[in-house]
């Protein structure tokens, strides 16, 4: 059963979890507990924070988490391709290469369009 | 053992939706979301279609879960604002709703006939073999579960080839749909007036902006 | 050892789409409404996988059909999220606000 | 052609045993002492040899006062993290806070099992094992956000942001420069990754397996946030980045999980490019097998051991390598970074596919190896693509330079 090898890997899983918090959890153990106001508050360098968090962010940030997702499931196609390439053959080569043309042009639209700059 | 692991899943994944539902804070209602993800990739494992869990990590986890943290950041959804709240008219008349649909697929689902030729699926208590020693397994199953990776290339290609590049176009449509929605002003946000302009709209933001170059 | 029975996949899915449906109807932030349709289109996958897993496909038949439209779903639910997010992203940038019940402008 | 299956494993388990059967003494040694003992003592030790490199690329001495050269300043170091005070700000958000560094370590060890360390020694051999690795390592991009996000603290938000962009543009390339593997193996797994090396030779040793090699390099460095790509963690621009608000063991957490991805990264080069465990080509393939076939336990150790030994050392060049880049090169801008990934990278990896697909059918395509078309070929076509798509990205940076005489300015200012 496929299961079989995903249980060892549950199992680290939640070995790791543990492994992380073990020392944390020791840290507030053994750790000295001087609280003080200002300990607590956030650090900026010395000064106090004013406002809130919120920052205007760009949204290149945005477009690039868009460029990434579509090729993420490009990648979720190639994969399977190039496993199989070997019973496939030159006609998958061909049909691949449509496939990532197709795609190229939204690469090369986000390109032209210039919000791959960073600026 | 199966059975353990499954409840132990099902309750977890069934919280993790829930939460999502119910978390107020958007960020919280993402995370939850994520470990509702996760819980259904442990789905796929225990169906053996572990490409398939590989997938849902990569790409759910991986990046739908990044964009919305970026959508809610992108929004100003940073600690959680008032349209995350819920109307308790509104929550009791969605939950009516909600529980009547679970009721009737509930009742369906355990009341199955089965189409003619086919058990009904309340007496489908074992999942056909796919090891060389069953007599029932067939090689092709076999094959799809043991190696999804290479049997969904080779599918792909051949029997799901126009689907597979219209799934090209889809996703070339949706980058070029979602770069034009989102940069329709262009690069012109970034010119002085255009910023004075949404800064005025939105006064908060403007003035909690950080100075960056003196830190 | 005891398989586990079809039924409790398919109990589990539908619970699943059904806190997905009450988010879609009881939530009003947008992002949120987003999130609980990607419960739903989830569910719809642990549906078609375990009927994929729990039947013997025919001669003529794919042996990955389950997973295969599993994986078309996954890819139309990331691009429905990309588009998504980018519509929300836009009627925010109008109206300030990520509230669905604003979105009203075509309302008659 | 699959040489694993032939073989007494002793640690990849048989695929097909039921649930009811499981070792758990034997797994639960395994994770305590491998995964929860070796590996972080390995990374402890890379945390030292670091300072050490650094030290002497700057002209210091580098630790040398606890222990023998230094040596016992590992233990030093965790004994001081963990007797820290545990400092949360007031605000943080308490649970995401703790969970942010917990998500990110979690990453970087569920990377390790699928790795052949030797012949027979992965943890686990699932059939997507790739798809797997690339899928658990992508989880630490939402890690890096729930930090910044948690600690409340503009800085910490901003480095965030920005570790999470880096991190999903360059992770396309460095997904995709593993597709070439793929195609030569014919299998997402792995084992048979690491049997077709031994039966074939060393992946780098084509040009697009080179090109792709060094594409998945420079990936590997921008995921792991080391310089010259530490743009998230900029002391001089937004403080410490997205770990500005950790102290103590927290923060001890993200060092570890940062050199345990450093480990790992390192392994998974190693591991798809540069042949596992094995020795260049003449001594590849038949030692390896003739060595390995007897049926005992001791020619398993016979042949794992060297294995492991050369394994380990081609994994601390390339660290190595990872410490010298970092000790040489100045820190990218953030506008160089990003075009960088996406104008350059991922132009490249797509068109060395096809490249790859190219050499497997002069080369791998059973019947007719034919290595000195295949180069004739491929290594022209190579060499083209990059010069192509830099002078491209070349031009493309300059005429961007020219358009914006202000864009130095709005650099500093971006966010």
């Amino acid at each position: 059963m496929i299961i079989y090898n995903y249980v060892f890997i549950g199992m680290l899983l939640l070995g790791a979890i543990g492994f992380a918090m073990a020392p944390v959890i020791v840290m507030g153990i053994l750790g000295p507990k001087k609280r003080s106001k200002s300990k607590s508050e956030i650090y900026e360098c010395g000064l106090l924070t004013t406002g809130e968090t919120w920052v205007r962010f760009r949204i290149q940030y945005y477009i690039y988490a868009i460029m990434f997702l579509v090729f993420d499931i490009e990648t979720v196609f190639l994969y399977p391709w190039a496993a199989a390439y070997e019973s496939l053959g030159l006609f998958a080569l061909v049909e691949m290469v449509i496939f990532l043309l197709i795609l190229a042009v939204g690469l090369v639209y986000a390109w032209a369009k210039g919000v791959l700059k960073w600026v | 053992m199966n059975q353990i692991l499954f409840g132990v899943i099902a309750t977890l994944g069934v919280l993790a939706a829930l939460g999502t539902v119910l978390a107020r804070n958007l960020v919280h209602a993402a995370l939850f979301l994520v470990a509702f993800f996760f819980l259904v990739a442990c789905q796929f494992v225990m169906l053996e279609a572990e490409f398939l869990a590989a997938v849902q990590v990569l790409v759910y986890i991986g990046a739908v879960a990044i964009i919305l943290m970026f959508g809610i950041m992108l929004t100003r959804n940073i600690q959680g604002d008032d349209t995350t709240t819920v109307s308790k008219a509104g929550f009791i008349s969605g939950g009516l709703a909600a529980a009547g649909l679970l009721a009737v697929l509930v009742f369906g689902i355990l009341d199955d006939e089965g189409r003619t030729g086919r058990a009904g699926w309340r007496d489908v208590t074992t999942r056909p073999a796919v090891y060389p020693v069953a007599a029932r397994a067939s090689a092709e199953q076999t094959k799809a579960v043991n190696n999804m990776g290479f049997v969904v290339g080779r599918e792909l290609l051949t029997r799901y080839l126009i689907p597979f590049e219209v799934a090209g176009v889809l996703l070339t449509a949706a980058l070029v749909g979602a770069i034009a929605l989102a940069v329709q002003d262009g690069p012109s946000t970034d010119d002085p007036a255009e910023r004075a302009k949404k800064a005025a709209e939105h006064t908060a933001a403007a003035e909690t902006e950080p100075q960056l170059t003196s830190a | 050892m005891h398989d586990i029975p079809l039924t409790w996949f398919l109990i589990f899915a539908s619970a699943c789409f059904v806190i997905g449906l009450l988010g879609v109807l009881v939530r009003r932030n947008a992002i949120a409404v987003l999130m609980a349709i990607e419960i739903m289109l989830n569910a719809a996958n642990i549906n078609i996988i375990a009927f994929w897993r729990y039947s013997v496909p025919g001669p003529e038949e794919s042996p990955v059909s389950g997973p295969m439209l599993a994986i078309f779903v996954i890819t139309i639910a990331a691009a429905e999220v990309a588009v998504g997010i980018g519509l929300i992203l836009l009627c925010y940038r109008r109206r300030a606000s990520a509230d669905v019940d604003q979105y009203d402008s075509l309302s008659g | 052609m699959n040489v694993a299956t032939d073989w007494a494993l002793p640690l990849v388990w048989a695929q097909q045993s039921e649930l009811d059967s499981i070792p758990w003494l034997k797994w639960i040694i395994v994770l305590a002492v491998v995964f929860f003992g070796i590996f972080p003592g390995i990374v402890a030790y890379m945390v030292w040899g670091e300072r050490k490199v650094a030290g002497r690329f700057q002209d210091r001495i580098g630790p040398n006062r606890v222990g023998p050269f230094g040596l016992l300043q590992p233990i030093a170091d965790a004994i001081k993290l963990i007797t820290k005070e545990d400092i949360v700000p007031r605000t943080a958000d308490q649970w995401v806070h703790l969970l942010a560094p917990v998500m990110i370590l979690v990453s970087a060890f569920l990377v390790l099992p699928v790795i052949p360390f030797g012949l027979g020694l992965a943890a686990v051999n699932p059939p997507s094992g790739l798809i797997y690795l690339i899928a658990v390592s992508s989880i630490s991009a939402l890690g890096i956000f729930l930090a910044g996000w948690s600690s409340r603290n503009k800085y910490s938000l901003l480095g965030a942001m920005r570790a999470v962009a880096q991190l999903v543009s360059y992770e396309v390339p460095q997904v995709m420069s593993v597709i070439p593997v793929i195609l030569w193996t014919g299998s997402l797994s792995m084992v048979a990754i690491f049997d077709r090396q031994v039966e074939y030779g060393w992946f780098i040793f084509s040009p697009p397996g080179l090109l792709a090699f060094i594409l998945l390099t420079i990936a590997n460095i921008a995921e792991v946030n080391r310089t010259p790509f530490d743009l998230p963690e900029a002391e001089s621009e937004i403080i410490a980045g997205y770990h500005t608000e950790y102290s103590g063991m927290r923060f001890g957490l993200f060092f570890l999980a940062e050199y345990l991805s450093v480990f790992a990264v390192s392994c998974l080069g190693t591991a798809v490019f540069l042949g596992g465990g094995t020795l260049p080509w003449p001594f590849t393939g038949e030692p390896v097998v003739t060595l390995g076939s007897g049926q005992g336990l001791l020619s398993l150790i016979l042949v794992n051991l060297p294995l492991i030994g050369i394994f380990m050392a081609k994994v601390g060049l390339y660290v190595f390598l990872m410490f010298w880049i970092r000790c040489t090169l100045p820190r990218l801008r953030v506008d160089q970074l990003m075009s960088f990934a996406w104008k350059v990278m991922v132009p490249l990896s797509i068109i060395n596919v096809f490249i790859a697909a190219l050499w497997y059918e002069f080369v791998f395509r059973p019947g007719r190896p034919n290595y000195l078309l295949g180069w004739g070929v491929t290594a022209p076509l190579v060499l083209i693509s990059v010069i192509v798509v830099l002078s491209i990205y070349k031009a493309q940076m300059k005429a961007d330079l020219a358009a914006s005489p202000t864009s130095r300015r709005r650099i500093a200012t971006a966010n």
